[in-house]
């Protein structure tokens, strides 16, 4: 009657578990896997292309230092990752490829106040720590 | 046949009653985490996931965790739920239960030769007493239905009853078949009878037929309509939380695990095993008790096993598979064990 | 059943009702009917064209010219032509005849239709807001003239 | 509702959140006892609005509100929305795109199916199905996430083309993961059809002729159990579904138990062609030469005009009705979703059966609420 279900439940006993313990085990993600994006300061030359193709447009033009601390300033993107899709259509229509989406998705990403949300040019080109000024 | 103590012991039988019987409710609490943290783990394995194992070695401490949870959570009551009957329905099943342990031999002693069953009172209609006290917790589920005022629990409630009652028959049928066969309803002589042959192989249909009503008994899958997630959200027991909940929820499993306590000593043979027979005291003390804990834990696994293997009856379904099928089989076990019984007996 | 045979007989038997009936491609065809006449062109539809499966039945609002227009895609189980059924209606007062009584499942998109754009249809079973809350049955959120509702989302920090 | 109501009969809300439904919509039964006397839907509680939101979002933009209509199958509704504005467009994705599209969309319903019956084992009781189809549907996911950088919603369609080629060494994956699929396929078969439970609780339950489900406007496997070959993918092949050979995959009965056997026949189907594919991969290039449009799309001012594009989605037929004007914005855009009448011709189907049928029959009909309410 209901032989084979538990002939199918006997042999599931010995196989070893599918699942793992998250937060030790790491998720493996694919090489195409799209986390927080990473800016190329050299490569953008601040033409808002990314800015106004952002389906929830998160994304602003400001004027950030080229490198940390020079006080020369140029446009850069400013994403909201409160809003962002990570849909990638900012790193397919930028004309230079200035962006490339990195791996972050849960470390440097998750924080506990609604401001701290928003990654600037700095921290987008991983210039400075993606937690540095986050209030706890 | 009673069994007759040292005179010594006579006076301080009463107390020696009392101390097993303490000791046994704790035991069966114990029991009672010991049989979920088997369902976790178990049900992990069929399904090849981890199961818990956050709290304590293998998850052990979860059903600690688990119970310190229930009993300090808050205890709400819905506004215009009855409050007499809402109070005490858990405390009904709860009952139920605590009057069927006093029967149960849960193991025997032997000291030099004469075998002493550890139970709380041995009575000559013990298994006719089990019986009835099991029938108790539909009064529990009577209270529930009509006094949590929501309509889930009520069709809960109502599903319990046509199964209960369905299933109490053949129960009781295959119960009296095996102690007509032993020509006694005492439980402790049922089980020594079986000394040399169990009676799963004198009857098995009526092994098959009593752990078949015994599953549906006590609501456990394929018979679990009463708490079926998916139509009635938590069945009759939704509106429960905190230390009712803790009291149905341990009932549940209390009860499973005296069923398999039942199904071991009517049909496999209690705490003897054929072909074992020793006198030396150590061994004499320790081997019956262990032989029917093993049988008990492996009978409680396949009880466990049978929920994740199975999808789930309708209740029309489960109903008409007690009267058409399980009540004529366990007529016909009835006249098989009594003609056993006139053979074996003559 | 090919295109141009259920173009011809379509335009045979109702020759006022439907106007400007083209083929775009060997499965799609397109045409305007008459607001009155649209629920007995489905019903011959139905009947002798197996046109059996209703697609969608939608509206669109054509504020520049001032109408509406409900649009009908009836497909077929048998043969995989589309027609697409156009009905203009005046913008200020949009009515039309329901046709619940020859699809039965043109019942929901009916609905919808009503409480996205405002446009009545007579005789339908339950006329009530099916998706819309329904203190929402006067504002007609999918017209072009709507200028929706205060923006409550979250704060857009950028 | 309340009007009808005898002496002897209850209301019971199998309300938005209940362990029963797809997606969050109301179900309200009159009960008399146990058997459902009226029954009466209402949505809403997931509308997103999604229509008039396409009206405010660029074409390109579009796909990737277009990906949470159903968020199931974010494929097949990409490839109905991208397929309309190719037509206006005019333009035709090369042979290599077409292949790559056609097998993620059969990945697609791989995944969509197994996640039905699962679904379904469940609501019957059977909670160990669940878990052994999550278990097979995770490869699958494995296998799109590989491809398209997205579990779920993935944005991987653009206008002519898509977004990247396959990685390298994605048929030496795909085929074991495919075989170990067919297997444990076989194995759920095989537990479904000797299992006495299951059948009692399946066969004969919730029937649906083929003239009534025809009448209802119902599509996909709830009218392909009942014996009509309506798939969208022979009627009107779109991509390269014309010179795949695969066949429609029908049953009779028109009951639960028919319904999870089409899925399971049509999981066999999925892998039958997506080998085909595979083997047929041509070269060339991802893009249609010589025009514009790319992985980085230009700004698309599509011609005026109207369509209706149909596409088989794992529930039945998606269709879209898309009208431009000429600007950068769809003037409107109206998605007719799959699940839309099945879920409307439930009450029909549930009158005169028990509390417990209706969970079986709405879970066979393997919903998604999200794409009826829009």
């Amino acid at each position: 009657m209901v032989l084979k279900n538990i002939k199918y439940a006997l042999k599931k006993i010995p196989q070893p578990p599918v699942t793992r313990m998250y937060p030790e085990v790491a998720t493996e993600l694919s090489d195409r896997f799209r986390g927080l994006q990473i800016l190329d300061k050299s490569k953008c030359i601040g033409c808002g292309i990314c800015a106004n193709t952002c389906p929830n447009n998160t994304i602003r033009i400001i004027k950030a230092p080229i490198t940390p601390g020079s006080d020369k300033k140029r446009w850069f993107p400013e994403i909201d990752i409160g809003h962002c899709l990570f849909c990638g259509l900012c790193i397919d229509q930028c004309p230079k490829g200035a962006l490339s989406s990195g791996k972050e998705y849960t470390t440097g990403v998750i924080k506990w106040k609604h401001k701290d949300l928003l990654m600037n040019p700095d921290k987008l080109a991983r210039e400075v720590d993606l937690e540095e000024g986050d209030e706890k | 046949m009673a069994i007759e103590f040292p005179e010594f012991i006579v006076p301080f039988l009463p107390w020696i009653r009392g101390i097993v019987g303490l000791s046994l409710v704790g035991a069966i609490f114990l029991g009672a985490m010991g049989a979920v943290w088997i369902e976790r783990k178990l049900s992990a394995d069929i399904q090849s996931r981890m199961g818990p194992c956050r709290v304590g070695k293998y998850g052990l401490l979860q059903l600690v965790a688990d119970a310190i949870k229930l009993f300090t959570k808050e205890d709400l009551k819905p506004r215009n739920a009855d409050s007499l009957l809402f109070n005490n329905a858990t405390i009904f099943m709860m009952s139920s239960i605590f009057l069927m342990l006093v029967a149960i031999p849960v193991g025997a002693v032997f000291i030099n030769g004469v075998e002493y069953p550890l139970a709380v009172t041995e009575m000559d209609i013990s298994v006719l007493y089990i019986e009835a006290m099991s029938a108790i917790t539909i009064f529990g589920i009577f209270m529930v239905a009509y006094g949590s005022n929501n309509k889930y629990s009520l069709l809960g409630a109502f599903r319990n009853f046509a199964r209960m009652v369905g299933y109490e028959v053949p129960l009781g049928i295959t119960v009296v078949s095996v102690a007509v066969m032993t020509g006694s309803l005492n439980i402790v002589e049922i089980s020594q009878a079986q000394g040399m042959l169990w009676n799963i192989f004198l009857q098995p249909v009526g092994c098959f037929v009593f752990f078949v009503a015994l599953m549906a008994d006590m609501g456990r899958l394929p018979f679990d309509q009463n708490e079926s997630e998916e139509e009635l959200i938590a069945g009759w027991i939704t509106e429960y939380c905190g230390m009712r909940f803790g009291l149905a929820f341990f009932a549940e499993y209390i009860h499973m695990i005296l069923g398999s306590f039942l199904v071991t000593l009517l049909f496999l043979g209690g705490w003897n095993v054929p072909a074992f027979v020793s006198n030396n005291p150590i061994l004499g003390l320790i081997a019956p008790t262990g032989f029917l804990l093993i049988k008990v834990v492996f009978v409680l696994m396949v009880i466990i096993g049978m929920r994740w293997a199975v999808p789930r009856f309708r209740i029309d379904q489960v109903v008409d598979l007690s009267w058409k099928r399980l009540f004529p089989l366990a007529l016909l076990n009835l006249v098989w064990a009594v003609g056993l019984g006139l053979y074996l007996g003559a | 059943m090919d295109v141009r045979k259920i173009i011809e007989s379509l335009t045979g038997t109702f020759p006022e009702a439907i106007s400007e009936a083209v083929t775009e491609s060997e499965i799609r065809a397109r045409a305007y009917v008459d607001k009155e006449k649209a629920r007995e062109v489905c019903q011959y539809l139905k009947d002798s064209l197996q046109f059996d499966h209703l697609c969608s039945v939608c509206g669109v609002d054509y504020i520049k010219r001032n109408e509406m227009e409900v649009v009908y895609h009836i497909a077929s189980y048998d043969h995989p032509v589309v027609l697409t059924l156009k009905a203009v209606l005046p913008r200020d007062n949009p009515e039309i005849e329901s046709i619940v009584s020859v699809y039965w499942n043109a019942n929901w998109y009916e609905r919808e239709t009503y409480e996205l754009f405002g446009i009545l249809f007579k005789n339908h079973p339950n006329l009530k807001a099916l998706v819309l809350p329904e203190d929402m049955m006067g504002e007609w959120p999918l017209r072009k003239d709507y200028k929706g509702f205060p923006n409550t989302t979250a704060r857009n920090l950028v | 509702m309340e009007e009808q109501l005898e002496s002897n009969e209850m209301i019971i809300h199998l309300g938005p959140q209940h362990p029963m439904q797809p997606g969050p919509f109301r179900l309200n039964l009159r009960l008399k006892g146990e058997t459902v006397m009226g029954a009466e839907i209402e949505l809403g509680f997931i509308h997103k609005g999604i229509e008039k939101i396409l009206e405010n979002k660029t074409y390109l933009q579009g796909i990737t509100i277009v990906d949470r209509i159903c968020y199931l199958v974010a494929l097949t509704n990409e490839e109905c929305f991208v397929g309309c504005a190719e037509k206006l467009l005019g333009i035709e994705p090369p042979a290599r795109a077409q292949y790559i599209r056609v097998i993620l969309e059969e990945l697609t319903r791989l995944q969509s199916h197994l996640l039905g019956m699962g679904e379904f084992g469940e609501f019957i009781g059977f909670v160990s199905m669940f878990m052994y189809t999550i278990r097979e549907r995770e490869e699958i996911l494995g296998l799109i996430d590989m491809v398209t950088g997205a579990r779920v919603t993935h944005s991987y369609l653009k206008f002519g083309g898509v977004r990247d080629d396959l990685p390298a060494g994605f048929k030496e994956k795909a085929i074991p993961v495919l075989n170990k699929l067919k297997k444990a396929v076989n194995d759920f078969e095989e537990m479904f059809h000797t299992d006495r439970i299951y059948r009692e609780r399946t066969v004969g339950v919730g029937v649906l002729t083929a003239d009534v489900a025809k009448s209802l406007g119902v599509s996909g496997p709830a009218l392909r159990a009942t014996g009509v070959p309506f798939d969208i993918r022979k009627n009107e092949p779109y991509l390269v579904y014309k010179d795949l050979d695969f066949k429609v995959c029908t049953e009779t009965a028109g009951d639960c138990f028919a319904r999870v056997q089409v899925r399971i026949n049509e999981i066999r189907e999925s892998i039958y062609i997506l080998e085909q594919c595979l083997d047929q991969l041509p070269g060339g290039p991802l893009f249609p030469e010589g025009t514009p449009y790319g992985r980085r799309t230009p700004v698309m001012r599509v011609p005026a005009g109207e369509v209706f594009h149909r596409v088989e989605d794992p529930r039945g037929e998606m269709g879209m009705y898309m009208i431009s004007d000429g600007s950068d914005k769809p003037y409107r855009v109206k998605v007719r979703g799959p699940y839309y009448p099945t879920l409307q011709a439930l009450p029909p189907l549930i009158i005169g059966t028990t509390v417990a049928d209706v969970a079986a029959i709405s879970g066979s009909m393997d919903g998604c609420t999200s794409e009826a309410d829009r």
